[in-house]
Order: C-alpha cells, then structure tokens, then sequence
C-alpha cells in the first residue's frame, strides 16, 4: 500500500502548490512561474526547524507559512509595476535567483548535498511515521486548503480578483482597491505553498535543490492548467493526474535504451494535444 | 592579465548567446509567443550537423543543410502548432505550456536517438588554438564570433533593408492594421519562425562545435538570451545583441570578484532589480 | 451538471491509471523471472550517467539470461527515471517495492540515494550503488551497499602521492553538486594534513562545459597542481586545459577516465586515482558493438554490481532461500569478497577496492601505482 | 450601387451590437455615419470590412455577395478601413510605412501611389526619414489615410480620423478626402464625432442610436430634422 500512499500524499503536496499557483495565476493573473521556489523555503525552514528540535512541526509550519506569505507578496511586487510577459521573465529570473541561493547557501540548505535526516512531524505531540497516518494528515491540509479555496471564490473577495483579471482598470475605476487584492491573494498563495513545503520536507526526511527548480514550477503550471484554471477540482485533479501519468507511462513497452526518453516524449504530446483540443483543463473555466 | 581573457571569452560566449537573443526577439516582438520550443530548435541544429559531419558531409555543407532543416522544423512548430491555438483563441499560458510540450518532444527524440552523451564534433581543426599575444582561442570560438557578428549585421540589414523584413516589422509593430493592409500576418508568423530558427541553428551549431552537444543544453541559453532581449528593449535587435554580449561579459568578468557558482545567482539577481526600475528596458523607443 | 461529469470522468481516469499501473505487472508475476530494480536518471540532465549505468546493469543481465540465468530463473530488471530528483525516486521505491514486490534496487547520484535509505531500512530493501560517492552514503543505512569507495579514500591517496611529488601548492576545480562538493571537502581537509596548501577553489554547474572562466581565474592563483572534482564533460575540460597551456600538473579523481578523454590528445600528461575496475577487452567490444558507445566507469561499475548481485542470487537460491532484501544483504555479507571485474571486499557498507594512480599518455590509462585504500 | 447593406447584425460575445442595419453607398458619395459613443458605428464598419462575422443579414460590394470574401480579399477589392488611432505601423519610419503597404497593395492601374502620398501631405515627405510613432498626431493621422488610399482604393471606411487634430487641419484633410472621392469616384463612409466638419462634405447622413439606424438622408433634411436629439 506505501506506493499508493506516497502517491496520494506527494499528489496533495501538489494539491496544496497548485491552489496556490491557481490563485496566483489563474484568479489573481499573476502569471508567476516561481512558486517552487516559495515552495522551497517552506521546506527548509520546516526542515531546518525540526533538525534543530527547536520548534515542534506545528508552530514549524506556522512560521514557515507567515514567511511565505511575506516572500511571496515580495516576489510578485514586481507584477504591480511590469505586465505581462515582462513578469513571466522576472518570475523566470527569480526563479533562478532561488535555486542559485538554494543551491550555494550551503551553511541554510546543505547546498548540492541537500539536507537529510529531516524527522518526521509531530501533530501536538502525536508523532506521524507511518506512511499512513501521513495520508490521514496531508489529507486534512489539502481538505483546509480546498475549503479555504472554495470559500474564497464565493466570498466577495474572490469575485473582486476574478474582475480585475477581466478587466482590471474598470476595476480600479470602480475604486475598488486592486493593489490590496492582488496582494491579499498573494499572500494566501505563499500560506499554501509555505506550508507544502514543510509537509513535503517531513514526508520525503530529505531535501535539496532538485524538488524546487525551474522544472518544479514549470510542472506546476503544467498541473493547474491541464486540471483546470480557476476552479477547486481543476486544483485537485491535476496533480493527481500528472504524478499518475508517469507511472502510467511505465506500462507502454518500449526498449529500455530509449524508455524514459519516449515517456518524456510522450507526456510532450499529450501536453501539446491537451492544449490543442481542451485548453481549460479537464475541469476549468475557459482560460 | 586574467581579465583579458575573460573579457574576450565573454565576448565569444556573448555573440552566440547574442545571435540567440536576436533570433527570439524577432519571433517574440512578432509573434508575441513565447516560444520555449526554440530551445529545443537550437539544441536539435547542433546534433543534424554532428550527424552529417559523422557521415562524411563536408563542414559547411553540413552547416548550411542544419540550418535549412530548423529554418522547415520552425515554420512547421508554427503552422501545425502555434497557428492552430492562435484560431483556437488560445491564452498565452495554453501556448506557453503547448510550446513547453513541444520542446519536451525535441528534447526526447534528440536523447532517444542520439543518448544524452555529452558528444564530440569530429573536426580536429575546431579545437586548435591561436595565439595572439597573451590570449589564447581556438578556431571554433574565432568562427563564433565572425560568424555571431556577421549574423547580427545580417539580421540588421534584413529587417531594415529588405521588403519582407520591412513587413516583418510592420506585423510586429500593428498586427490589427498588417491585417487589414492585406501584409497577411499569419504568413509573415510562419516565416518569422522559420527565419528565427534559421538564425538560431548558426549558434546551434558552433557552440556545441567548441563545448560539446547535449540533449537538454538549450534552455539555460534561452532563457538568458530572453532576459538580454527583455532588458535590451523587445524590438529592438541591437538592444538584445548587445545586452547579450554584457551578460556573459559580465558573468566572465563577475568571477574576478565573486565565487563562480554566485555568476547566475547575481546576473539574475541584478535582472529582477533592474526589471523593477525599468521594466522597458534599455534600448526601448519612446512610446 | 456536465462539468461534474466530466470531473468524474477524469477522476475515475486517475483511480483507473493508477489502478492499472498497479496491477498489470504482477500479473505475470507466476512465471519463474527474478524482478530487480533500478531507480536512475535516465532523462534530465544527469541521463548522461544514468542512461551508461542502465546500459551496464542491462549489459550484465542480458548475458546472464542469454546462458539461461541464474539456476533457471531469468533475471529482469525494471528500471525507474527518477531524473535525478528525490521525491520522484522515493515514488519509484515505493511502487517498485509495493507493486514490483523487488528485493533490491540499483540506484545512483548522492540526493535520490539519500532520500530512499531510510525507506530500505525500514522495508530491508537492499539497495546497491556504484556511482555515488558523497561521504554521507557510507552511513545513510545498513541496506545501502557501495560498490565503489566514497571520494575520500580516492583523494587520500592522491593527496599524499600529490605532496610526495612536492605539488604543495593546489587550486580545485568541483562541479556543485553532491558528488563534486563532496570531493572538494575531502580535499580541503586532506590535502592540507598531507602537507599540502590550498590556494583557491571555483566550482561549476553539473552539465555546463565552458570551464574556461574558472580554469582561468584558478590559474591566475598560480598553482603547482589543479586539483578536479567533476564527473562529466571531460572532453570540453581537457581540450580547454589544453588551449590555456598550463604550467600546472593536472589531477582528477576516477571521472576523469573517460575513454573519449583519454583518447583526445589533449589530455597527455593528466593524472588521476582510478577506482581499479578494467573491462577485458572482448567485453568492452562486444559492449560497444550493442550501443555504440564505450563502455565507460559507469557502464563498468554497474556491471560489476550486476555480478555481484548475480552471485549473491545464485547462492540465495543454492540454499533454498527465498530472494528477499533480508536475504540479499546478509548473504552479500556472507560471501563478503568478490571476483568481478576487480576483487572487491565489503568490510562495511562500503566496498574495499584497489586504487591505482593513473596517467593519461598518449592516448592510454597507464597506471604509476597502486594501494587499496582502508 | 457600389455598398449595400441588407439586414446587417453583428456583436461581441453573447451581446448583439448592430441589428438590422440597411445601408446603401454609390461610388462617388460621401456618407456621413453620426451617433453618440456606443450607437454601433465601428461595429458596422468591422463589419464591412469583415473583421466581424456577421449574426444575420448580407453585404455586397460592387454587385457580389461579401459573405465568403476574406478581409484580405475585401481589401483587395477596393474596400479600405482607417481604423481609429491605430492606423500606422508607430515603429517603422514615413517611408517604410508607405513601402510595405504599397508593396502588397499597388497593381498597375492603381489610381493612388507613392508619388501621391508625398504630392498630397508634403509634409510626410519631408518627414520620410522619421519614425512614424514619433510624429505629432496630425502628421500620424495623414500617414494613416495615406496608407488607407494607396492601391485602388473604391470606397474607404474612416473612423474617427478627426480624433486628436486640430480644427483647421481637420478642415484640410476632409477637404482633401473630398478631392479625392471626386477625382477617383470614390466612395467614403465617414465615421465622425465632429458633426459640423463632417456634414460639410457629406453628401448623405445616416444616424444611428443604439444599434440601429434611426434617420438616412441629404444633409440638408438631417439639419431640417429633429434627429438631433440623439446627441
């Protein structure tokens, strides 16, 4: 059953990332390709917290998710002032920045070697190891998440950030405060992707730089949109679709020489023609 | 006397990553998609060549036939692919993940038939070195730069002399009245395409001839060719050319001060700054 | 109500794909075929060292089921693309282990071997690696065996041969990454102890093959050797060593063999420690006459740690075990030397092999000398 | 009749902008388009031009039916649109504006080419070296309906091409459009919020409101009527 599990955990981790990322991108339409690196320092600071034993996993959490929510809303200031594909590249150029900083700070991340070791959580008190109880947990995050998620699109809140995204200067000629909205949503983004990261850091007891690059985040979008932009099932379904595809993958039977690089191929394809022929996603809005 | 050299490696290093950088900016100021794919048409001119210099085409010929080969791949990624969403009303985040797909593809066909050995161009000539004064190159870098430079005075007068370059840039300046003004934009896309790949298969080529052919080498060049062309003024080929050449001047030069894993952490770092102070980059025109 | 169905639809896709991934290979599991792992980066960047290990450990299967196997038994192994990333090797373990039901699995690079040795202790899964060598393997778990020393013993020995040739002065060139920091560590803290001084040190990206600005900026430090700690791209090295006409000796660790490497003019005169693992001539040929390339360290490490486990195999069953990971590891230890492509004990997790001190001359690997590091 | 609309509906989206929209133009006449912001005009224009499909209704052009006419072809009939504000290529210079369209544009019987450009705004010729984005708005908006004209050009949809001019050279330029609907035989459709200058050389009005037309007639019954109280 721990393949199942790990499957099911890993896929609400991502979850967690892609309401984040549907939040940021699809609702706030802040096209931010850097949310892995959010992700990132959640999952250091959880990680580095726990092999300090000075923080318990909760309070751990906690602080992880107040400062990705202060990094993000950082991270996505430059969106205020560029637009467009010029924040696509600035995303792009942060992005870089992290896994650089990931990758050389090695006194904060162990650099290239990672951080191993990390112990598993503790919920007030009651230690999870088995990958099952973890299930139980991750499931609980992703159920508040997606609450949270569901929510706020009902909310007024969330019916402001869809206006901005149609039309953001009727929106501030309505004098409605766009800047506060739009950083208000990316605060919530970094409060999900933070506090992934730390469920993803005690899940794995090891991280390094690989679990946060320019791949992670582009996979991240990849998720949102082929589940679906805007919408709590697209949120859901894509993460668990795309780590399933892989594995799925394994069944066609090709050479081993050429193996991977036939899957990798055809996960292009069905990237391309997911995008030719449903562009929403599988259960999202028309983007 | 250190610096010399680093300055004239940079600038070797910054033709090519410029001929990259003008190559995009004529598909993106035109086109306005993003087009990731260009990646993998880089990275695929450089193993057509290996190929036909392994079996015994002449160097040139070889040169010549890679590049008519990404010149037909990019008019057909266009035509087959991007024209297709772009009749679909495809966002900018369905054609980017589409094109993200399609670089999957090149990338894996590339590995699945050629490995993802780092290979070798079998021309001895290109590694043999000359020396002028203190300094030290070899005949692949000289042929880089000669060729880079050539190619950007060649991209310059194209655009600004000839009539298909003229509407090219009409297309890039007002689709909305290249369109009614009967300059059929869609035709001029599949050609700006087809010409940006042509361009993009020189440095294709005589990079991997000094440094080696691998199947995933592509995207750290894009993207910092990109970053040059967004900081350089989209439009503008000079702007990229030149802020191409600055990047990797600086990032040679940047070694003589800082630790060379920190070389694309700042570049990066001083990207973002930059983009937060002059999002329009250098060489933009008043608008 | 059709975006619901559509939703259901997909979500009953998913339960379906995972179903399925899960139960069409066990399916055949009542045949005689011995299942084995191997979770490496076989796209991605690192491919280009996980795509030569797969082909070793495919090279040594192939022969071994073309003879008939192992007592009848045919082995197979299902090989894994982690792309070199841990959350992705820690699902490949779990679904070789759970579904595959395998007792051991090949893995490589330092990260992914990290991340899932704790998940082998936990389920006595035998997990063996020939590639990696970040100190911190030798410790992860009592189920991860390696089958080559960890970069510290190679950088023992050229440490005190370095000194003894009255190189004092050192600059080092890593790649930054698990393998290359590792190295770099040991020689700091080795080369020093052995008598020697350390003048700077620059490191580059895994994969990026313009070495230039850091050969540069490390010459510049006036060096009597460059010490190398990188595991790929050692033809662009040499040829760009080569083009700056260094004054400086030249020393690597067991990277710098590569065939092509050798065989480029450019690297007359490079020395380096070589983990002692030589390929018989006719098994070098008959491997390039499969895939084209030469069989390299990679290709050569994971065929001998094929042998191995051939061996341990074929005594598990010679006294009726079943072929658990329980069973692997203590009959690995049981047998404890082994006579592969180099006599190899295993004293602990990590094995015991020859190191030799190799120069590259004229096209050759000729060796100058060898210990067996402790 | 060069143009004629029949039962023409159009809009964006699930919203219907124009319906019912019957217009005839001969060759030769000038006809006035009027109606407050919002009362369809450009609708009707992209609509013609085919930029817009159309919901219900036909147009024909010269006798044939435009249903299956694309806009590149439209435009090679002689149907020419001067879209509002953005009818300049701002990045290429004076010269390089007027080359690319006369290349695609210009067959033997033209009856407008380059010459006539520079003959009829000199001061574009003067200018031939600048980049177009950086003139004054006037200048702008004479290279706009320079390039609206070159070819042959039968009937020209200008909308709004008063927008951000000076009074008196809004004056020279309808007179100047005047001069040429006479001496070619063509025919304008002139989409105007400056009412006065516009009436001056229509030679029919047409009104709309709402999405309809609400009054069709000589510019001496448009000020003898009450329609003004669409304004």
């Amino acid at each position: 059953m721990d393949f199942l599990y790990s499957y099911i955990i890993l896929a609400e981790v991502y979850v967690l990332l892609g309401l984040s990322t549907n939040l940021l991108v699809g609702i706030a339409g802040i096209f931010s390709v850097s949310q892995a690196a959010v992700f990132g320092v959640g999952a250091y600071l959880v990680a580095h917290f726990l092999m300090a034993e000075s923080l318990g996993f909760i309070p751990a959490l906690a602080i992880a998710a107040v400062a990705c929510i202060v990094l993000n809303i950082l991270v996505t200031l430059p969106a205020l002032r560029v637009s467009g594909d010029y924040f696509v590249v600035t995303s792009f150029g942060i992005q870089l920045l992290a896994t650089a900083v990931f990758t050389n700070w090695t006194n904060a991340t162990g650099g290239a070697n990672g951080l191993p070791g990390i112990p598993p959580p503790d919920v007030f008190g009651l230690p999870i190891e088995s990958t099952g109880q973890f299930v139980i947990l991750c499931s609980v995050a992703m159920a508040i998440g997606g609450l949270a998620f569901w929510l706020l699109m009902r909310a007024p809140f969330g019916r402001l950030l869809r206006a901005i995204r149609e039309d953001e200067l009727a929106v501030a000629a309505a004098g409605k405060n766009v800047l506060r909205a739009k950083v208000s949503a990316a605060a919530l983004a970094g409060a999900f992707a933070g506090s992934a990261g730390g469920f993803y850091a005690t899940f794995l007891s090891f991280v390094d730089p690989s679990s946060f690059d320019l791949d992670a985040s582009i996979l991240l979008l990849t998720m949102v949109v082929v589940g679906g932009a805007r919408t709590l099932a697209g949120s859901v379904l894509g993460p668990f679709l795309l780590l399933a595809l892989p594995q799925v993958l394994t069944l066609v039977d090709i050479p081993t020489s050429i193996a991977a690089a036939m899957r990798q191929l055809i996960y292009g394809v069905l990237l391309i023609l997911f995008m030719l022929f449903r562009p929403q996603g599988l259960a999202g809005e028309k983007l | 006397m250190v610096w010399l050299q680093l300055l004239v490696n940079g600038l070797v290093t910054g033709s090519a990553l410029g001929v990259v950088a003008i190559s995009f900016a004529l598909i993106y100021a035109t086109t306005k998609i993003f087009h990731v794919a260009h990646a993998g048409v880089y990275t695929l001119a450089g193993y057509l060549a290996w190929s036909l210099v392994s079996h015994g085409v002449p160097d040139v010929l070889a040169l010549l036939l890679a590049i008519l080969c990404c010149t037909a791949l990019g008019a057909l990624i266009q035509h087959q692919l991007y024209a297709r969403l772009e009749r679909r009303r495809a966002t900018h985040l369905v054609v980017l993940i589409a094109s993200l797909g399609a670089l999957a593809v090149i990338q894996n066909v590339i590995a699945a038939v050629y490995s993802s050995n780092i290979l070798q161009f079998p021309v001895p000539w290109s590694s043999r070195v000359v020396t002028v004064g203190t300094l030290r190159l070899n005949w692949a870098q000289i042929l880089t730069v000669v060729l880079s430079v050539l190619a950007y005075a060649g991209t310059m007068w194209f655009a600004h002399r000839t009539i298909l370059g003229k509407q090219i840039r009409a297309v890039a300046s007002n689709p909305f009245l290249a369109e009614i003004t009967r300059l059929r934009p869609q035709r001029i896309y599949v050609i700006v395409v087809a010409i940006g790949s042509a361009i993009v298969a020189l440095p294709g080529v005589l990079v991997p001839l000094d440094l080696g052919l691998q199947p995933y080498g592509g995207v750290t060049p894009l993207l910092t060719a990109t970053i040059a062309m967004i900081a350089g003024g989209v439009g503008s080929i000079t702007g990229a050319f030149v802020l191409a050449v600055g990047i990797a001047v600086l990032q040679n030069l940047s070694l003589l001060v800082i630790p060379g894993e920190w070389s694309i952490g700042v570049t990066f770092f001083i990207f973002v700054i930059f983009m937060l102070f002059r999002p329009t980059g250098l060489f933009a025109k008043a608008r | 109500m059709i975006k619901v169905q559509g939703t259901r639809r997909a979500f009953a896709a998913v339960v379906t794909s995972v179903l399925l991934s899960g139960l069409l290979r066990p399916a055949m599991a009542a045949d005689e075929t011995i299942r084995l792992g191997a979770i490496l980066p076989l796209t991605g960047p690192g491919a280009v060292v996980g795509t030569q290990e797969m082909r070793g450990i495919q090279f040594a299967m192939d022969a071994a089921n073309a003879k008939g196997g192992v007592q009848g038994h045919k082995i197979e192994v299902i090989f894994e693309d982690n792309q070199a990333k841990p959350d992705v090797s820690v699902l490949s373990f779990n679904k070789l282990v759970d579904l595959q039901k395998v007792p051991m699995i090949f893995t490589g690079y330092s990260g992914p071997s990290l991340a899932m040795a704790p998940l082998a202790t936990r389920k006595k899964i035998l997990m063996i690696n020939a590639g990696a060598q970040s100190d911190k393997l030798t410790k992860a778990s009592p189920y991860l065996v390696n089958t080559l020393p960890s970069t510290g013993d190679e950088v023992a020995v050229m440490a005190k041969y370095l000194v003894q040739q009255g190189k004092k002065k050192a600059a080092v060139l890593f790649e930054n990454d698990a393998a290359g920091i590792g190295g770099r560590d040991d020689f700091l803290e080795l080369f020093p102890k052995a008598g020697g001084t350390i003048l700077a040190q620059e490191a580059v990206q895994f994969g990026q093959t313009d070495y230039r600005p850091a050969l540069l900026k490390l010459a510049a430090a006036k060096p009597d050797v460059l010490y190398v700690v990188i595991t790929a791209g050692m033809v662009p090295l040499v040829q760009q060593l080569k083009q700056m006409n260094p004054d400086f000796l030249v020393a690597g660790t067991t990277f710098m063999a590569d065939p092509a490497a050798i065989a480029d003019p450019a690297s007359n005169g490079i020395i380096h420690t070589q983990v002692q693992i030589d390929a018989p001539p006719e098994l070098s040929a008959a491997f390039k006459a499969k895939y084209g390339d030469d069989m390299d360290f990679f290709a050569r490490q994971y065929y001998n740690a094929a042998q191995i486990m051939l061996t341990v195999i074929d005594k598990v069953l010679s006294e009726k075990k079943p072929v658990t990971g329980e069973n692997l590891h203590d009959t690995l230890f049981a047998i404890r030397k082994f006579q592969g492509l180099i006599p190899m004990e295993f004293k602990s997790n990590t094995a015991t092999v020859p190191i030799g001190i190799n120069k590259m001359e004229n096209g050759k690997d000729v060796t100058l000398l060898q210990v067996t590091a402790e | 009749m060069l143009l004629q609309l029949t039962g023409v509906a159009a809009g964006y989206g699930p919203k219907t902008v124009i319906s019912d929209i019957a217009l005839a133009v001969e060759p030769g006449q000038i006809v006035a388009l009027l109606g407050h912001n919002g009362a369809g005009k450009t609708t009707t224009l992209r609509g013609i031009m085919g930029l817009l499909p159309l919901r219900a209704g036909a147009i024909a052009f010269d006798g044939k039916a435009l249903d299956r006419v694309g806009v590149a072809d439209r435009v090679a009939m002689g149907l020419r649109l001067l879209p509002e504000g953005r009818g300049i290529f701002p990045d290429l210079t004076v010269a390089e504006n007027v080359e690319v369209v006369a290349a695609r544009n210009i067959g033997p019987e033209a009856t407008f080419g380059i010459a006539d450009v520079y003959k009829l705004f000199p001061v574009l010729d003067e200018r031939r070296a600048t980049r177009a984005g950086s003139m004054s708005g006037g200048q702008q908006q004479m290279l706009a309906m320079s390039l609206a004209m070159l070819g042959t050009p039968r009937c020209l949809l200008l909308d709004e091409p008063s927008i951000g001019l000076a009074p008196n050279l809004v004056e020279r330029m309808f007179q100047q459009v005047q001069q040429v609907c006479r001496s070619h035989g063509m025919a304008a459709v002139l989409v105007e919020q400056n009412v006065a200058a516009a009436m001056r050389i229509a030679d029919r009005v047409v009104i709309m409101n709402n999405g309809q037309i609400v009054f069709d007639g000589s510019p001496d019954e448009a000020r003898a009527s009450n329609v003004w109280h669409y304004f």
